[in-house]
């Protein structure tokens, strides 16, 4: 598939979007106007390497709380996201019961998502058991943090997957970090795709800032478990450049030095130096782009601050599909 | 109409629901060649296939996760747990996914499945091939909780589990597979869940019970009956969620209430009971509400002697019939 | 005597344990250089070193899995589950090992070994980082279960809980983390695992409650007391054993009992206090055994209108109080 | 470490032993006289290869229920094995609490085993944390079935052992079957090696019917484990001749041919073999052996037949260590 000019365009003004929205969440948060943010910053370029790769609203999508970048790419809105962070009615993925960042997005395959890591690796699998026994050419694409795949139940997932030769794209955002703990924690291998080899999979590492890159590297995956050779795993390097939230103190167990450095070679900056060098982007492109963005977002924000928060006692449906009343 | 044994009547719901929803998939260890440990598969792999009759990895974690997965994709799973004993490392799907996508989603996604396991001592199964885990899930809002005592109920609500837009979770007392007989009608018929099922009635005390402990509180009542104890007894069927209006209605009446369980006592689904008609039966009641349950161990001893000073029986319901009689 | 926080008194008896003996050691996620995402362990890891405060893979059954190996080895391993919510995935570890190691090998293997978990809403955490988990384990023989309700009980009862011989599951409520303080000594005491503490004495009705809810409870009792009502409250503490004297005395005396707890209302803890005193004390009791507990949905909501529906608060306690004086 | 001629023929005898043993096994549930058997029979060569390679009784070992040949070299002896069949009073492990081969041998470092597949490798690990911690330098063998390894437990146990380089030998069994599925339908990959490999330990696959063979490779393991050269995932490559089970019926997913070919090279006539060409046994030798084992047995058999059950209130205790009598 032909990466046109516009394509990259869209891919780094989805990168951007996601950028400020997450550090006007960052700001919210300062100002009080928010309890919670988890950050995505760091992990664009990855994410929306994935998204397009595959085709959006058919495949499915089984996403983790860092993928920002991703659901915007899918078509959820930054009011969508304000909503949800400030727990207003109408929040879409869950009329605001749940935190921040725990999306959820029918109309676009894409599945629900809880806090326990890794969970949502077997709901992929099982996606692809049904697209698998209707005989679709579907793909499932689920994201996870490397710390997440420590659990027992992604092994469990990519192993089934590998048995069966189902059509899923397991993506291993690896940020290098589990709050505090280091990869080395995590696993003895050096990458994630050395364990999806010993599960019989292929595995492959990608520079996760380089958002081009891993747009090639999903292209290939989904293109190989459309065709039914099966599942792979894509590890995609990327740095979290913030702490893990805004409850966390990242200065207890990484020196800013490190911090730094990652933020030079950032996949936001990556991109754009890329596309201005190819003529996709001119300084005034993105200038034009970012006040585009800073209006959504303050136009977004605002909407959801005069949004109300739902009645309390919606929280008492729908416990039961019989009780369901939004659906 | 045919006499059968429960674990036909089981194998019979399977069959049907098989037949009559390409939606529904049977997922287990042994399930397909070996048609189950216990045979409720048996002919089904070979009638509906590989993957519809489909043999799991040795993961429980999966056969739940993947089955979450299924639904969400649109099928209809029914899951086995070989022995319930064994349905802990799928406790984290069971809480954190199965019981609560529906609540979270406000409604967007559910997760319509079925998770059946065998259960009970009684059977020389040990620490972990006898017990009762009922009580952990019937605290669980968002799950359904049945235990069928005899083949009409158990093809009935099965095929209503398989058809139930929730999940269910259907425990079935392993000991009465073969030993308990019945007569069902051939083909399609259905059992509520939901609704007790007051199987004696009497007016001197309510027995209320499910499962093996059913036959065996009706034995006891037949004998109490022979001493003039008029003993009316209710299968609960449906633990969660719980019929109070049967259960109240019972003790309004009789104005004792004893809840005989297999399962240990401190914290079991009796507590439940107990705690419904002590508060809303306070002024009905001529007698303190009395549990018989398993002794507080951790489960059911292998040893002939030690397995039957674990399990209740007839006579021991029978004595504690005659002693809140005479109270 | 110095006044600390609820987090202070745990983390000290941590640090004096680990001092004390050098067969304890600290197992769980960020517990090391990051002392804990609550900072129960701050500063332990540089005093300890790596392998005696360790820094687990992200995987709960593990880190309890693992407590049992060191604990057959002879050590004392205090494991730290994140947030209660997570330990989900250890639950075969906990129900199939840890609480039936003892019984199963009639004693000639013992875990001495004690699982910490924050637990309880309040703190805007949503569905995942709000639950109360208690009444999974106070169903379990061979587990001891605490719930500390202020610092001077938290830091007694968990050295306590790391010097028993049995698996103790230490649940501490985080709301009160940094809100509650009181008196601690310095140095070393205990508060014995078992028995309840009649937190004020009263004679018009007996409230039973733990963690947060106790202080609730406190603080609707004094305004009762204001009103007229005199009322008894009793601090649990020790959820498993039960306390079944100190309960019945309360109980016998008032005539009146109401049972508070966050956790959800069906199959809750409360269950089985009712159950017991329905049973033990029908003939002192004036009026029905009340539960005021949350509602009967998954979890807590994350919108603070919801969250503040689900959760109970002295008001609501007090209104309980005045309907149950005035029974 | 020379291999001996002495050390030869022990190997033979307690393969030799444990193949009556568990044929005795087999007639007794023939004869109604237990309820229950699950067989070694074709594991023995390899699980005495792994007996040898360690330190009896300074080493740890972590079993699993197939393990009677390694059990014996371990010390456990023909009556223990018979009171446990059966159920009687005096059963070493947990005085008849548990089924059939749930070992636990104190005294030997043996630990206790439950049911649910792969809990145990958990263990292992955190025995081997205590070996780290204690500067020690002993050796866990654990071992368990392939079907076991897709467990999430059995993967995140081998992770972290890898991570901290612990001294572990992870022994596989790779029987063909879990129950009745084969191989194919636990894993994607080969051999249970290649998993060891992605995780980062050295994987090692051997011929499980050649005893030598698996000796020399269980001691090179137990040799890098001991140096601190971190764990080694051993896979022993055997074969089960017999059904799962005495509940089990292998008819239904396996041919008649393909059991009796692996009869034709199983490991006992193998070693037999192998040790009569070396002259290391003579026929008459093998002939003296026999009958020892059978006069061994004999007797034990009836003795355990002549032990009563234990009283069946044992079963009240010990439930916790306070409780304990027998230890
Ligand atoms: C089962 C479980 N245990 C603990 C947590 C708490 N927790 C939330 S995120 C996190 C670290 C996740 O690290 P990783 O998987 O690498 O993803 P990242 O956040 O770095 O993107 C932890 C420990 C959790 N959410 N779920
Ligand atoms: C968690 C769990 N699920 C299911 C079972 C039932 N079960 C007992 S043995 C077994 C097969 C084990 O196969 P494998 O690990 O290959 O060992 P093998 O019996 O072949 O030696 C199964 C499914 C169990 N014991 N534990
Ligand atoms: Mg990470
Ligand atoms: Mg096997």
């Amino acid at each position: 598939m032909e990466v046109t000019a516009e394509i990259k365009r869209e891919m780094f003004w989805t990168m951007l979007l996601a950028r400020r929205l997450d550090e006007r969440a960052w700001m919210l948060h300062r100002q009080g106007k928010i309890t919670f943010h988890v950050s995505g910053i760091g992990h664009e370029a990855a994410q929306v390497g994935a998204a397009f790769a595959i085709r959006r609203g058919y495949d499915w999508v089984v996403p983790y709380y860092r993928d920002l970048a991703l659901m915007l790419a899918l078509g959820y809105t930054p009011l969508d996201f304000f909503l949800g962070l400030m727990g207003r009615r109408g929040e879409p993925g869950s009329g605001a019961r749940q935190m921040p960042n725990h999306w959820s997005m029918r109309s676009m395959n894409v599945v629900s998502l809880s806090s326990p890591v890794s969970t949502q690796t077997l709901h992929a699998v099982g996606i692809a058991m049904g697209i698998k026994m209707r005989k679709e050419d579907k793909v499932v694409l689920t994201t996870v943090g490397e710390g997440g795949t420590s659990q027992g139940e992604w092994y469990e997932a990519v192993n089934w997957a590998a048995i069966h030769r189902l059509p899923v794209v397991f993506n291993v955002q690896n940020n290098q970090y589990a709050i505090s703990e280091p990869v080395s924690l995590q696993m003895a291998v050096n990458s994630v795709a050395e364990k999806a080899r010993g599960l019989g999979l292929p595995g492959v590492s990608v520079d996760g800032m380089d958002a081009f890159a891993c747009l090639t590297a999903f292209q290939k995956a989904v293109e190989d478990a459309r065709a039914g050779h099966g599942p792979v795993l894509i590890e995609t390097c990327v740095y979290r450049i913030t702490p893990h939230s805004s409850d966390d103190d990242d200065r207890t167990y990484r020196s800013r030095e490190e911090v730094e450095a990652h933020k030079k070679d950032d996949g936001l900056l990556r991109t754009r130096n890329t596309l201005e060098r190819e003529g996709v982007l001119t300084p005034q492109a993105v200038d034009a782009m970012e006040e585009r963005a800073r209006q959504i977002i303050d136009e977004a924000a605002a909407q959801a601050e005069a949004t109300p928060y739902p009645p309390g006692e919606e929280g008492a449906f729908p416990v039961y599909a019989e009780e369901v009343r939004h659906a | 109409m045919p006499e059968i044994t429960l674990i036909e009547a089981i194998r019979q719901a399977l069959d049907e629901e098989l037949a009559r929803d390409d939606r529904v998939l049977v997922i287990g260890e042994d399930v397909g060649k070996r048609g189950g440990v216990f045979r409720a598969t048996q002919g089904l792999y070979e009638k509906y296939g590989a993957l519809r009759v489909f043999d799991s990895p040795l993961a429980e974690a999966s056969i739940v996760g993947v089955g979450v997965g299924a639904a969400l994709y649109g099928l209809r799973p029914v899951c086995e747990i070989q022995f319930a004993d064994f349905i802990y490392p799928a406790f984290n799907q069971l809480i954190s996914e199965v019981a609560r996508m529906c609540y979270r989603t406000n409604g967007e996604w559910t997760v319509p499945m079925v998770i059946r396991a065998p259960y009970g001592g009684g059977v020389g199964g040990g620490l972990y091939h006898s017990q009762s885990v009922e009580a952990f899930f019937t605290h669980v809002p968002g799950l359904k909780v049945v235990i069928p005592s005899n083949p009409y109920d158990a093809k009935g609500l099965l095929k209503s589990a398989v058809r139930d837009p929730n999940p269910v979770l259907f425990f079935e007392p392993k000991k009465g597979y073969r030993l308990i007989r019945g007569e069902v009608p051939p083909g399609d018929y259905t059992v509520p869940i939901g609704p007790a099922q007051v199987s004696r009635e009497g007016h001197d005390l309510s027995l209320f019970a499910y499962g093996m402990m059913h036959h065996y509180a009706l034995e006891a009542a037949v004998q109490a009956a022979a001493e003039g104890i008029s003993v009316e007894v209710v299968d609960l069927r449906t633990l969660l969620p719980v019929d109070r209006e049967t259960i109240l209605a019972s003790v309004r009446k009789t104005g004792k209430a004893l809840i005989v369980h297999e399962d240990t006592l401190t914290g079991g689904y009796g507590a439940e009971i107990a705690a419904i008609i002590a508060s809303e039966a306070f002024t009905d009641l001529d007698a303190p509400v009395r549990r018989l349950c398993g002794p507080d161990v951790p489960a059911v001893p292998f040893s002939p002697s030690m397995q039957e000073w674990f399990m209740l029986n007839p006579e021991r319901i029978l004595r504690e019939i005659r002693s809140l009689a005479a109270y």
